[in-house]
């Protein structure tokens, strides 16, 4: 069963238990940009989608709120605006050129999305009705605009579902529950190029290589180095993870967005649409404490402010409960209709996984991980950059593994669904036209020799060590130490805790021994992934010794542009098992791209 | 300040009261077994866990071995459907709050579909059948280049209820119908059709109907109503079902 | 444009576009109709002969004949018969097919269900009307008749 | 139609038959709710039925053959066991009949899938009605002489 989702059968031979497939594009990742850019390439080139879940079950599925876009279909908006927002969202961090393209292209991302049969809500006039979000404001920052195109609060679900419909439509090649392990890198001329990917097989344990002309990393987020996400169990950065083990960099992985409305003690998001909507942040007292913070947008500002104003509200002694530590969604004024109408799913979490029915009482909430701003460096083509400037030829990276960047420091609400529309399609078009005019690159003689190794060694390991503790462990820390605040003591502490972490992890053992669905397996590996990614965070979190955007250092509350308006860079440069972080990492700098809004002070 | 981080649940976490439950997995390892075979496992619960933390409990505490699909952890992936207790429901939605805990917990893998190990069934001939109905938009006409199609609000809502569907099989394996022979297209695939034949941008009911006229399209579905139990979003299979035949009566959508 | 202008979908599955009668369609229409009807025809039949009178005591030849001497019940009789053997045939025919494993089984079970189907509504319509309430019988057997035919 | 695989040997076929007598290690019984409990009741109603309507189109053509005959099929249907299977039968043949009124209900009244649950119990509330006119009128019938 090599096809096991597909709707037209590929051929693969097999040498030695390992399947060879040959395909032009690679996509690894079946999320929104995965199957964005599949959509692009399916029809120009031989394409294969390789994901370790099933299409529909990706975690873009999970958002909620809506997609940016300036159609100024029910109010007066432009895409400058838009770029202006994304900019100052992002505390300044943003490349300008990519905010501008990705604000420009939303409005085609919309449209396509809507030809492809997405059901999103509607004006009286029967055109695509549009919400408010944190962040998105009309004129540079007058008042909030309704930007977020939305279909009730489950627009990441549509878009999901239209993105794989129209990928059955086209017939593209799936190979669901297959686990992207390596990218397989052959020397050309003296430099690395991609030639293929490695994949684990779920459900038989055998081990396929495809041999690529491009390939196009989609991989999603890593929100599971920490305890408290709105992240799916499956987001443990693989993609990025395998990046940098092939020693490419990582760009701004200190920046972690945490989004102010988790469930109070899960983590499941609620979604900003519902401020959007009319719901209020209190504390205790039943204060609307963001007044005082943001007084012009008020619950409406960006969420890393939000979220550092409600951890300060718990932390000055104003949290709601028992305990005092969290603060209380109010939506008890939207009315029953309201709720149940545009934000039923949220209502119906409250209710479930709480207990609280929103229409009636506000909702327990507190701030939880939720989307990494950082990760594999591209260029506005969506190719993966080796320095600074430098493509590596047929590797691509889009959606929230890859950093463009277009968020800088903190993502504003909506624009990510956006992201992984945009240059989702940028990396499949670009792909398609790079392979048109290359050969394949030979594979190297044993490409799957390292992961090989690496699951034997893990099968038949006899260690003590537990995965499920390690990464307990890991989550627990990182929640403590490197959350909304941080600081060089919380990060020292933390690293610390990773180095013995990942020294214990040589220790591990997996109970299940057997080949197929070893789901014991592959969360062992997953954990080398986390632990890898959260050494790059918080080492490049202590170097940066300032606060910004998501990164809020309480020993450095100020934003700092002469030393740090420039993008963190993290090399893999040494024995990764050396116990100092600064003997295996390379950090260097990247300037930031300013067209046309020079850095000013940020308020709302 | 910086620590300001809910370890457990908000309300009273020191006084919250934990329970030992008793889940008896259906478990099936056909590189060992011939046949399943059930196994208990007492875990230490609270009344806000879902059945999922406690597999998760049982995977990481006592059995690493014991194999499930999950992913998103609250209902919106689709990948955890199985039978608790007799009926089918998501283990990440199902809180322990709401089983009667003084009887050991039953879970099973969802029936109809092939069993391939413990809780993990394949999902192959589920999305055949999706892939079927042709299950994306079909318009013969295009709007006006960068524009969209225009909608009403109430041809919107018209459909709306079965855009909520996760694919995650626990309606179409509840199905009595679908468990006797698995050629059934089963009420996941009829919802999805469904959201298409309704949806007044589409132009291509027709077809859908003829696919689903068929053999063994909606004429058998009689009406258990499991599916609509079953369904962890909500929504009203049955009642889609039955648009679908009045359609068909009708001759069209 | 936008790439939303691809191929149309593979073959559109024509295959399921078989022209002619839905039998199908019509077998759920009939089990509905047949339904309702046989409602009234059956609970009119179990009243007149199981409630009126003495009941299941009082059928017997005399008591059949009486009735069908009556064209009024023996249009009521032959209809219920016919709505209720297709309707009965055909609801077995779902249930084989639902639990027939193979092909032949499958076969076979229909074979013999539409048999036994088109056997007895000829048989039962026959009955009802070659049936005569006054047959020549032999003396001893007279006061079987219904109480109007003359005296042998 | 193509890739449609015939489930495993273990799934149940007919789980409400065959998974009720042992809970190990068969999968449990499905605990449907009254929408599965009366398609199962209607469909076992509609197969006794059936069997029962082809005996006694054929013990009817006896009175093709001869009055005697056919009294003494007849006579058969009047004993107590009979009488009794006969209480049996009415109740099958009320219960399915009613309930595929139900049916054809939630197939045609746009309400009819809302109120399912509700017209289940008010076919059974029906059907106790029914029985209740019928059971002692024929028993008395039946049993005296
Ligand atoms: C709860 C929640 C709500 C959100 N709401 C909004 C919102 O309202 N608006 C907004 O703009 N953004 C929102 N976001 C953010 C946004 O949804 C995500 O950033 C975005 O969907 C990420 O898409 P993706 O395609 O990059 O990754 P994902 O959708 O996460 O997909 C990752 C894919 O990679 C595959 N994969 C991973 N590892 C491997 C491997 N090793 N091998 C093979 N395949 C692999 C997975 O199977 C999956 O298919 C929200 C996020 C969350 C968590
Ligand atoms: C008294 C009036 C009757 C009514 C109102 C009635 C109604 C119905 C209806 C609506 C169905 C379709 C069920 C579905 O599609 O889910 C049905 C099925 C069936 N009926 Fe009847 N029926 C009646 C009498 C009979 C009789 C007399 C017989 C026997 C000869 C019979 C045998 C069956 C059978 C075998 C089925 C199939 C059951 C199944 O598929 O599960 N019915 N009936
Ligand atoms: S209709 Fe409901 S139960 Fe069925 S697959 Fe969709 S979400 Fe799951
Ligand atoms: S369970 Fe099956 S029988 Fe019909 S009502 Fe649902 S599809
Ligand atoms: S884990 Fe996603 S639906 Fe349960």
């Amino acid at each position: 069963m090599t096809n096991p989702s597909g709707t037209s059968a590929s051929e693969s031979t097999i040498v030695d238990g390992v399947h060879y497939h040959q395909f032009d594009i690679v996509i690894v990742g079946a999320g929104g940009a995965g199957m964005r850019a599949a959509i692009e390439a399916g029809p120009g080139a031989k394409t294969a989608v390789i994901s370790k879940l099933y299409p529909t079950r990706s975690h873009t599925g999970a958002a909620q709120g809506g997609m940016a876009a300036a159609l100024a279909n029910v109010e007066e908006d432009s895409w400058e605006w838009h770029t202006f927002d994304t900019v100052k969202g992002g505390d300044y961090l943003v490349d300008q050129d990519a905010a501008e393209i990705l604000a420009k292209e939303a409005i085609d991302a919309v449209i396509d999305l809507e030809n492809m049969g997405l059901p999103f809500n509607r004006t009286p006039e029967g055109k695509i009705d549009q919400r408010r979000f944190g962040g998105h404001t009309r004129d540079h920052g007058k008042a909030p605009v309704r930007r977020a195109c939305y279909a009730a609060d489950r627009t990441g679900h549509m878009i999901l579902q239209t993105l794989f419909q129209n990928c059955v439509r086209l017939g593209i090649n799936f190979f669901n529950e297959f686990y992207v392990l390596d990218v397989v890198m052959t020397e050309v001329d003296g430099v690395e190029q991609p030639s293929g990917v490695v994949a684990y097989e779920l459900s038989t344990g055998d081990l396929h290589v495809f041999q690529s002309k491009a390939i196009i990393f989609a991989t999603g987020g890593f929100g599971k180095i920490y305890k408290t996400t709105s992240n799916a169990h499956t987001l443990t950065g693989d993609g990025v993870g395998i990046i940098w083990r092939k020693k490419l960099p990582l760009e701004d992985m200190e920046f972690f967005q945490f989004h102010p409305t988790g469930l109070a003690g899960l983590g499941i998001l609620l979604t900003e649409g519902a401020r959007g909507e009319g719901a209020i942040l209190r504390n205790a007292s039943g204060e609307r404490f963001m007044e005082r913070y943001a007084p012009t947008i008020k619950d409406l500002a960006p969420r890393d402010i939000v979220a550092r104003c409600m951890v300060q509200e718990v932390a000055e002694g104003r949290g709601a409960g028992p305990h005092k530590d969290y603060v209380l969604l109010d939506c008890t004024h939207l009315g029953a209709e309201v709720l149940e109408t545009k934000l039923p799913d949220i209502t119906e979490f409250a209710r479930t996984y709480l207990g609280v029915d929103p229409v009636v009482e506000p909702v327990p909430v507190m701030p939880t991980a939720h989307y990494a701003m950082g990760g594999i460096p591209t260029n506005v083509a969506a190719e993966v950059l080796r320095d600074n400037t430098t493509v590596v030829p047929g590797l691509y990276a889009a959606g929230e593994c890859a950093c463009v960047s277009v968020h800088g420091s903190n993502r504003l609400g909506t624009n990510s669904l956006l992201d992984i529309n945009v240059f989702g399609k940028r990396a499949g078009r670009n792909a398609v036209e790079y392979v048109q005019g290359v050969d394949f690159t030979p594979l190297p003689a044993d490409p799957t020799k390292e992961i090989r190794e690496l699951i034997a060694q893990l099968r038949s390991a006899t260690g003590t060590e537990r995965v499920s503790v390690l990464r307990k462990e890991l989550q627990d820390n990182m929640d403590r130490n490197a959350q909304v605040f941080r600081t060089d003591e919380s990060l020292a502490d933390v690293t610390e805790i990773i180095h013995g972490l990942r020294e214990r992890y040589l220790g591990i053992s997996v109970q299940d021994k057997g080949k197929r669905y070893n789901t014991d397996l592959l969360e062992a590996i997953e954990l080398g992934f986390l632990l890898d990614l959260a050494e790059v965070v918080v080492f490049s979190a202590r170097n940066r010794r300032e606060s910004r955007g998501g990164h809020m250092r309480d020993d450095y509350p100020k934003r700092d542009d002469e030393n740090y308006m420039k993008h963190t860079m993290a090399y893999l440069s040494g024995d990764p098992h050396s116990a100092n972080p600064a003997d295996h990492i390379r950090l260097d700098w990247k300037p930031v791209v300013i067209t046309r809004y020079e850095p000013m002070e940020r308020k709302y | 300040m910086s620590t300001a981080t809910l370890d457990a649940a908000p309300s009273d976490a020191d006084a919250i009261e934990s329970f030992t439950v008793t889940l008896i997995i259906r478990r099936f390892d056909p590189d060992v077994d011939d046949e399943p075979r059930w196994q208990d496992f007492d875990v230490e619960m609270f009344a806000t866990d879902r059945i999922l933390d406690a597999l998760h409990k049982i995977k990481w505490e006592q059995d690493g071995s014991l194999t499930f699909r999950r992913s998103c952890a609250h209902g919106i992936c689709g990948s955890d459907a199985m039978r608790i207790n007799g009926r089918n429901r998501l283990a990440c939605k199902t809180l322990i709050k709401d089983l009667d805990i003084s009887k050991p917990i039953y879970v099973e893998a969802i029936k109809g579909l092939p069993l391939e190990k413990d809780l993990i069934v394949d999902m192959e001939p589920f999305f055949a059948s999706y892939r079927e109905v042709q299950p994306f938009l079909q318009a013969r006409t295009m709007p006006g280049a960068g524009k969209e199609r225009v909608q009403s609000v109430v041809d919107r809502a018209r459909f709306d209820d079965t855009t909520k569907c996760i694919l995650c099989a626990a309606c179409t394996s509840s199905c009595p119908v679908f468990w006797t022979d698995g050629q059934y297209f089963g009420p996941a695939a009829i919802v999805n059709a469904h959201r298409f034949i309704f949806d007044s941008r589409d132009d291509e009911a027709k077809v859908r109907l003829d696919i689903l006229g068929g053999k063994d399209g909606v004429w058998r579905c009689r009406t258990t109503f499991n599916c609509t139990e079953a369904c962890p979003r909500g929504i009203q299979v049955t009642q889609a079902i039955a648009e679908v035949k009045s359609a068909l009566m009708r001759g069209t959508a | 444009m936008t790439s939303t202008t691809i191929d149309s979908p593979r073959t559109p599955a024509g295959s399921a576009k078989r022209r002619g009668v839905n039998w199908e369609k019509w077998g759920w229409v009939y089990m509905r109709v047949s339904g309702v009807v046989l409602l009234v025809l059956i609970f009119g039949h179990l009243f007149v002969n199981l409630m009126v009178g003495e009941g299941v005591k009082a059928i017997d030849f005399a008591f059949v004949g009486g009735k069908w001497s009556d064209p009024f019940w023996k249009v009521w009789d032959t209809l219920m018969l016919w709505l209720a053997m297709i309707h009965g045939g055909n609801g077995m025919r779902t249930i084989v097919n639902d639990y027939a494993r193979t092909p032949v089984l499958r076969k076979v079970l229909k074979g013999a269900i539409l048999a036994s189907v088109v056997v007895l509504i000829v048989l039962g319509t026959l009955v009802v009307f070659t049936f005569d309430p006054c047959p020549a019988v032999s003396a001893d057997q007279a006061h079987l008749l219904p109480s109007f035919c003359p005296a042998p | 139609m193509s890739v449609k695989t015939v489930g495993t040997p273990e799934q149940s076929r007919e789980p409400e038959l065959s998974t009720t007598t042992s809970r190990r290690p068969a999968g449990t019984l499905y605990r449907g709710r009254e929408g599965m409990w009366s398609w199962v009741l209607h469909r076992i109603t509609g197969v006794a039925i059936f069997f029962f309507l082809l005996v006694h189109v054929l013990d009817t053509a006896l009175v093709r053959v001869s009055p005697e005959a056919y009294n003494a099929v007849i006579g058969t249907y009047q004993t107590p066991v009979m009488g009794l299977g006969e209480v049996a039968l009415v109740g099958a043949i009320v219960f399915h009949a009613f309930n595929g009124i139900r049916i054809i209900l939630i197939d045609f009244w746009s309400k009819g899938t809302v109120y399912q649950r509700a017209m289940f119990y008010v076919v059974i509330g029906l059907w106790v009605i029914t029985m209740i006119g019928f059971v002692p009128r024929h028993l008395i019938n039946v049993f005296s002489h």
